[in-house]
């Protein structure tokens, strides 16, 4: 077994520099690396592109790197929830890349699976496809995107073990698998760390193999952004 | 009279069919599953990775885990399974879900639709609608006729920046149920109390009427 | 819930016919659809186009309708194991073409999720590339792949659930998953059918949408190509 | 005296470095996990789902459902994962898989490879190796130097269909480790007891001496 725990974020976040590409895993405020957000903040660095499906809002989730101006570039698929986002990017402060979230997935796991380029029928015709090869298979139109190139990728986990295995809970799983393996080095915060040998090898989402430093959180906000219920009666 | 947005959920409703996996946008494509016809069975899919979702959760039972694509809190029915974003997107683009429900700003004549930018204004992005609209084979619309300056939003060709091509099947409006044919929109159904004028005169894109046109039953 | 039980294999595998194309899970005899195979033999179908990694051997697996001379083509990665397949292969009867094992993986991937093509570097240079477009992308050579295109797809799982929901075990698992979805009608059989909600919606493998019929297969052979043991002293 | 197929194997096993990943190819590369250094970890990754393989089970614990690439049934270590076909070549082409072992009929000069196919004899398959070869930064053949007739495998060009091209960095055959450089194989080290110049005489491709050639040592 190739050990792949780091002892806390400190150590997990190490190299990371200004001017880097990050990946980041999660949907909304659902799943993302909280703590590495955090010491992204703290590190204070900047000119950073931040590769992920949202942007989080005004004071949690990436809302936090945007409120220190360390964001220079945004790929997104939706980034609705956020004021701060859109004066920033309404100005012209802030680059934003916006692609189809199929497309942000599957770049990740084209990075991921070492596919330089695949063809998809998302966004043919639209602004999303300007400068893009298109092609028709099959007498359908597809653009070609490529795999993303990044430095580091920060993923969330529910449950890891000293291998760097990986099990994530419900949908806070969203892009963080695919999004393991796709930078150059992948890092991985967790709610329960376990000792190797404890999680059942056919019940592992992410082998450890994809990833490079794993440690425990501690804390988890886990903010809910829409909170709906119904009575019980 | 105009449907109000449950009752254009409720005529939305009528298009499932047994055995249907279904995505459904934000907004008045959330309502329909108040109105799923009895003996069908139909599952819901969210491309942020479930499929089998259940209603909102009991007071105290929210799991911050556990949510959909409009990042509300959920809950599973038996059956229901979780999964990452690749794979949720494999289901959409591999036309494994049957039907796509969504809303737009602008629909076209030829079926282009337009939701997620208003240049230099408002740009939340497209989220998963691009795959979405760019893979169903079965699309229905659920928007407002006009805008609030009484403007259609059903025209020759869109204004906004488009969301996918040629790809709308069918629309629901308030005051219509019309499908996409070779020269343009087609009105199948008016809204309880609108009339076929009424239709024509908020449709900016080319209309004809077609010859069962009916009033919508509920 | 959608059912998609069905009660027996003679159901599961209502409309397959002569010159269709199928897709078969299983690396080796290891998770292959073994009830589905003999109902294949059974319906004595013939000129079929089976694309599967290997080709089973002289009388378990795809050897059995090789006896039977009912395959026209066959797409796989690794033939050694069936004297058989070689003698039909070397006198012309059996068309037959090899691709790389991953290739083979990410085309059935690709048939599931909607990729027309995809670049990989897998058989640049080699045989396998003869024909196909070639491309360069990060200075390194790559081939473009097309998604299969298959009639019938035809898995093996552990335990499955009413709703199509799988799992699998071990490295039963294989090429299983990726061809779930990739054919017009994907047919799978399990060892262990349970009723929906009995599986951890965490914990499924593949998600019942990529199914269109389920059945539970009794009596299992799994046979064993290479016993390797160690004594217990 | 040149080595037989377990010194291959132990000759190749130092070549492992801690933590590395490895996939190791049907034949002899098999026999590299009986000679793994002392305190380093590596794990053994096989093509067909699976990431940390152990030994053979025990008589009686056989699993048909575990077995490993050579359809050999083996057992897993602690940390172990099972995956699919699609998922472990994503480790392989992604590379994730930090060194490849496996055999070859011939290796040209410049780094060629043919090992699955004879024309009109042999057609076996490739079956993950040209993924393997395709991808890996860092693959060490294991291969006999000459054939039965005592001609030569370490070739000017390969005669056989490739596996691959350009892609072998290391060879160790019977008779000696040697590099793959710009100008050919390069002579690294010889077989105990095995002179440079058997080396050269069963080389049919360009090979030149390394400065600080040695005997290998174990």
């Amino acid at each position: 077994m190739i050990n792949k725990t780091v002892p806390n974020v400190t150590q997990a976040l190490k190299g990371v520099k200004n001017n880097m590409t990050l990946l980041l895993g999660g949907f909304g405020l659902c799943g993302i690396p909280e703590k590495a957000i955090a010491e992204l903040v703290r590190l204070e660095v900047m000119n950073l592109t931040c590769i992920s499906n949202n942007a989080g809002i005004d004071d949690f989730g990436l809302g936090l790197l945007l409120q220190q101006k360390q964001i220079r570039k945004m790929i997104a698929s939706y980034v609705g929830e956020n004021a701060e986002f859109e004066r920033q990017m309404l100005s012209g402060e802030l680059e934003v890349e916006l692609i189809p979230q199929g497309t942000l997935a599957e770049r990740s796991r084209a990075a991921q699976a070492g596919f330089p380029g695949f063809y998809t029928p998302a966004g043919y015709g639209t602004e999303v496809a300007e400068g893009k090869e298109v092609r028709e298979f099959n007498g359908k139109m597809h653009v070609l995107e490529k795999a993303f190139e990044a430095d580091f990728g920060f993923i969330k986990a529910w449950k890891g073990d000293e291998a760097g295995n990986l099990i994530f809970k419900g949908t806070a799983r969203n892009f963080n698998p695919n999004m393991c393996g796709a930078a150059k080095i992948t890092v991985v915060e967790v709610e329960e760390l376990v000792s190797a040998g404890s999680l059942d090898p056919n019940q592992i989402h992410v082998p450890g193999i994809f990833i490079q430093r794993i440690f425990k959180g501690t804390g988890y906000e886990k903010r809910i952004e829409q909170r709906t219920v119904r009575s019980k009666t | 009279m105009a449907l109000d947005k449950n009752g254009i959920a409720q005529r939305i409703a009528q298009e499932l069919k047994h055995g249907y996996y279904v995505n459904l946008g934000i907004g008045i494509p959330t309502l329909v599953v108040n109105y799923i016809p009895k003996n069908i069975d139909v599952e819901f899919q969210s491309e942020n990775g479930v499929l089998g979702m259940g209603p909102f959760p009991f007071e105290g039972d929210e799991d911050a885990d556990i949510i959909n694509a409009g990042k509300q809190t959920i809950t599973t029915l038996k059956g229901a399974s979780f999964f990452d974003s690749s794979t949720s997107f494999a289901m959409i683009r591999g036309k494994h879900v049957d039907l796509t429900i969504l809303g737009a700003m602008e629909v076209s004549e030829t079926g282009d639709i337009a939701n997620w930018k208003i240049p230099g204004k408002m740009v939340k992005g497209m989220g998963g609608a691009m795959d979405l609209v760019a893979s169903a084979e079965n699309i229905i619309v659920a928007m407002m006729h006009t805008n609030r300056a009484g403007m259609s939003k059903l025209l020759k060709s869109c204004s906004l920046p488009l969301t996918g091509v040629g790809c709308v099947k069918k629309i629901v409006t308030e005051l219509a149920f019309l499908e996409i044919g070779p020269t343009g929109f087609i009105l199948l159904e008016t809204a309880p109390g609108v009339t076929v004028e009424q239709v024509i005169q908020a449709t900016q894109g080319n209309i004809s009427v077609a010859n069962d046109v009916c009033e919508m039953s509920f």
